[in-house]
């Protein structure tokens, strides 16, 4: 199976044939990589040499962790790539974007309105948990759609605090 | 004043287990007590005994010195130590202690009083003797505060009176900044301390954190083991210590040194105790605060000195004469410290909860971990993110990063997202290599994640597809064949494949 | 000799782990080697590169020198570690490495060779003027051996003339058991190595045993790092070391250290190197044997002198000079190590298989742990059954034994059983705490699970019944609502009950 | 319910009620009991005093460790107990006693022969396994019943070696 993986500004066709065998790019690697108890993390060993590898995965995206680098990596089969008849990369920034509280904490201060529109990096509300307030930010450019908590709200784990839309384009 | 045989350990995280091990390496019994949050937590299987004292938030449990002397008194314990944060700059809660016939586990409470206000701190260190930054006072109007900063000059430092940990501060470097600067501050530091008094300082560019450890008896006795440098910081918190700095030389070291034992002799200090200042690139030194308890980056100053601080601030509180003379102190060796936080460097340092299903700790030559995780344990988002100290010693700050480098590599920790890989970014860092470090250095010399290794992206990209390729071959299979704990790939399953 | 820059480690477990460890930190990179049960070593996971050298039984792999020299080229390293055991004392081995244009890091081959035939070993100490214990050639028939022992008195030691580490070894203490002991000394040593050659020793009793530690340069210069304690064993293999020894003073160290160097010298000895002493009741020494490698229990040594021996054999291989003369070395403070094996002290010390399924390492200061397991590693019935070190340094040597019980209580493995309690308990011996031992304690002076707590007893009891009665309880309601990863028992169960 | 645990020479009756109430030859104690993730290892607090305690079950015996003392536990509910009218202890000898291999190795020496009497520490057999030489011990006296295994042979983990029966008594 052929599969166009993207990471960073790199982009590396790699085919995985019925034999095992692993060609990127066209060239043959040898390389045996095998999980580990705890699920995350695998040793890796590509042409004798020796690495562990922590993988997380999360909507579609691969983020990998290597001798203290981080990498984010994109998968894609060809076929459904092509089927799909996609142009724009995997990272092309669409739809709505949802902002949750990645753990239970109090609402410091929520630093937009609905309708209001932001650019990427903009601080759109200040999370406190774990002693810290936690600022997040806009993680691309568009337009403050819902607004779902108030400075002091109590929040629970994964609760929607906002969203926001492509904007000015929809 | 009696000896100790049974110690209340009034905390929670890797320095309650640090002082369990201590009591228990003097041959003396410790009682933990634990919120609901904790009944798992290692301090409390660690200890010989252990009392809830309340629901997970802090100032429900941690917090609460009334519930923290009443287990005392029932566990039949004879001291209390307060390790860092909580309860252990409350000089209240000492008197408290003190009051319930239980020895208090540091300094004198007025030592705790005078050092707690931070601009009272100032005048008595000033009145000592001791250079400090431009500052004001802490009672000024808003108006006030803009007409001083006008005055000292810019950049300046919003500083929250009651503060600590890098709480209710803040850089500010235009005038048009500093109304909400102030604001802000205040904010933070009414919900840090119940408090919203606010000072600037003088914000010195291109400073180095160096601080002085003491250590005295209640016999007037003090001795200084040395700097820390603790440069390399995020939003004014630690993340690295090191013992010795790499711009302290023997005689800065003994002029610090003296003024930091003749400060803490002003005020009758006695126990473990921390001078701060700030160093500028002309190896000026100012007072910044002195810190009236135990740190979180003691450690570093007992490797490279050989001094169990916590031991030994139980024999002080056992009423006996301090074992060494500063004569006796000597810096041998190079130790670093890495705070090892739940949070993800990518996101802005973003906190992460969850259980622990994978823990490597690193170990062999020269390597201490100060922890507070086990396998299994699960991190609420109740308390602070940090859930352990990697500590290495070296012979030289050379072999110390290196070796810092090599255990950051060896510490595997699955289950929430931690900062291991902006250490090990550091440590690969030249500039920090190098020792050119200042307190902005994560800020304007550091960017994670920069650049990488051309083989580790084709290594990363491989394993994914691999990963991706595999998923998508289960969810064709669905469960074909047993389930095996290892996977394998590549060549080696293919030759498993042509060997069936 | 070459700058190293890549050194191949031919050998397993936690001494790979140590030497990958050394050669990181010296910022080379390090070659594993791996047999197919160690895939997933923590040695192969942890070197820059890794090789496959056959079958899991060490003689078609961890002893196949033809292949790990192949390595070594193909990889492109420049020296080769050998660690102990498997080929660490086969001076063909280090002849062929130096063949292939690789340094070896030990000593040189003809030294091996001279030490390696116990009996040629005391021929050549007794020539340089070394106290020898009273012994015969190993050349004798079975009744001329029967005839020597007559004439040095009982009891003796049968030993193997080409041994190490306990194999082909017995004591005898009457004349009628001689005959057998000879017989299953002669069939363990064919088996261990490949040479039934055995040897009488006078058995010297209530004896210590005490060993100095030499480090050599290429120069000619030979110093000593002291002494360490090897007296508690079992089997004639060493479960406790520790630096200093309880018994030896200065004046003592001084003279077996000096004797020692020159033995080393007489030898033209350069690398690490052990000669073995027995030490008896009126503190008179006899030479045993030497081992002309790295010991297992070369930490206590680190831990109290400050000297890195794996990285000072990496040094003195590249040709440097030795770093150290004898008067730099200073014995400072007490370290004690424990060896943790997959053994069942309760079944005379039957080993353990099995995956680690829970794992947590003792830490925080003065606690070093060596290992060559993490958590889900699988201990496999292939290789002998250490899995750790554990070691620990103190100021006195009390403070040593009270930090080594406590990382002891510390250390939890799951999925194999350990020795883990059996070293709680010498540590918690009257007799081990005051340092009196000799070679035959565990044997003569210990008695596992003796006497117990009455409190503990009522404890386990307790709990034991709770499972139990958990289990009939879950076997009655089957899967009675969700389940939770924790258990909950007793009071708090009860409380619940009545919340609900 | 009502249990009898004996414990070395020692035996308690302890009750555990319906409310969880918990007491000890009439006693009752406070304590409770949570599970580590590695299943094996326990924390308990009783009475303020905490411990840890690892347990592990093998034909009916606890073998539970405590603070570096190892103790066997067996514990049988009164009524169960009661109706099989049992008199002995739970730790008396009967029966037949297998000696399985505990792990693959080589049989190095077989000590006995088939209708040997054996005194309990008596030397059966001794296998060769993880370098080292391992002695079986016959657990207590009897005869021996079947010699499974020749020295030499190459075992497998839980390979039956040899069974020892009543013997005499027999």
């Amino acid at each position: 199976m052929k599969y166009i993986t993207t990471i960073g500004d790199e982009q590396l066709t790699i085919d995985i044939n019925h034999a095992g065998e692993i060609t990127v790019n066209g060239e043959i690697i040898n390389i045996e990589m095998l999980q580990m108890q705890d699920t995350t993390m695998y040793s890796v060993i590509i042409d004798g040499e020796s690495h562990d590898v922590r993988m997380n995965e999360g909507d579609g995206v691969y983020v990998v962790e290597l001798s203290g680098e981080i990498f984010e990596v994109v998968v894609e089969d060809e076929r459904t790539r092509r089927l799909a008849g996609l142009k724009a990369g995997p990272g092309a920034a669409t739809g709505e974007v949802i902002i949750k509280a990645p753990m239970p904490g109090v609402v410091v201060e929520i630093c937009v309105i609905e309708g209001q529109e932001v650019e990427q990096g903009d601080i759109v509300v200040i999370l406190e948990s774990m002693k810290m307030q936690n600022e997040f930010k806009a993680p691309r450019a568009g337009q403050v759609h819902i607004v779902r908590v108030a400075a002091g709200d109590k929040v629970d784990q994964n609760t929607i605090m906002l969203t926001i839309t492509d904007g000015a384009t929809d | 004043m009696p000896m100790l045989k049974k110690i209340l350990v009034a905390n929670r995280g890797e320095i309650a287990v640090r002082i369990v091990r201590a009591c228990q390496e003097l041959g003396y019994d410790a009682v933990a007590v634990y919120s609901e949050a904790d009944r798992m937590a290692p301090h409390v299987r660690m200890a010989q005994q252990a009392y809830p004292i309340g629901p997970s938030q802090a100032t429900e449990s941690y917090l609460r010195g009334d519930k923290i002397i009443d287990v005392a008194k029932k566990s039949g314990a004879d001291g209390i130590h307060p390790g860092y944060g909580f309860l252990a700059e409350n000089a209240d809660f000492a008197e408290a202690v003190m009051d319930a016939g239980l020895a208090w586990i540091g300094p004198p409470p007025i030592a705790i009083r005078l050092m707690g206000d931070k601009v009272v701190a100032r005048e008595t260190m000033a009145a000592a003797g001791v250079p400090l930054v431009p500052g004001t006072d802490e009672n000024l109007t808003d108006d006030e505060l803009l007409a001083a900063a006008e005055q000292m000059g810019y950049p300046v430092l919003v500083k929250a009176a009651a503060g600590g940990g890098g709480k209710g501060m803040r850089n500010v470097y235009r005038p048009e900044d500093l109304t909400e600067a102030i604001r802000t501050a205040r904010r933070e530091a009414k919900a840090s301390f119940g408090d919203d008094r606010v000072y600037l300082e003088k914000f010195i560019e291109n400073a180095r954190h160096i601080e002085i450890q003491i250590l005295g008896d209640e016999y007037g006795n003090v001795i200084h083991l040395g700097e820390r440098e603790c440069s390399i910081q995020r939003r004014h918190q630690k993340l690295i210590e090191e013992a010795p700095s790499p711009v302290v030389d023997e005689a800065l070291r003994q002029k610090m040194g003296a003024i930091a034992v003749e400060a803490a002799k002003a005020v009758n200090y006695h126990s473990a105790g921390t001078m701060e200042f700030v160093l500028d690139k002309d190896k000026n030194f100012y007072f910044l605060e002195m810190n009236t308890r135990l740190q979180v980056e003691h450690p570093v100053t007992e490797m490279v000195t050989g001094v169990d601080i916590v031991k030994e601030m139980l024999r002080i509180a056992s009423g006996r004469k301090l074992r060494y003379e500063q004569s006796d102190i000597q810096v041998k060796g190079w130790s670093i410290e890495c705070r090892i936080l739940a949070e993800d460097p990518r996101t802005n340092f973003m906190p992460s909860i969850g259980r622990i299903i994978g823990l490597t700790t690193p170990t062999g030559p020269g390597v201490r971990v100060d922890s507070g995780i086990y396998f299994g344990f699960e991190i609420t988002p109740y308390y602070d993110s940090m859930m352990a100290k990697l500590i290495v010693l070296g012979e030289t700050r050379g072999e110390a990063v290196l070796r810092m480098r090599r255990a950051l590599e060896e510490f595997r920790i699955t289950g929430v997202t931690t900062i291991v890989p902006l250490h090990s970014q550091l440590m690969n860092s030249a500039r920090f290599q190098a020792g050119a470090i200042d307190t902005m250095f994560l800020e304007r010399h550091f960017k994670f994640n920069q650049k990488s290794n051309p083989e580790h992206t084709r290594i990363a990209a491989v394993a994914a597809t691999l990963v991706a390729h595999q998923r998508k071959q289960q969810a064709i299979l669905l469960h074909q064949g047993g389930a095996s704990p290892w996977r394998l790939y590549g060549r080696r399953e293919a030759l498993d494949r042509r060997l069936r």
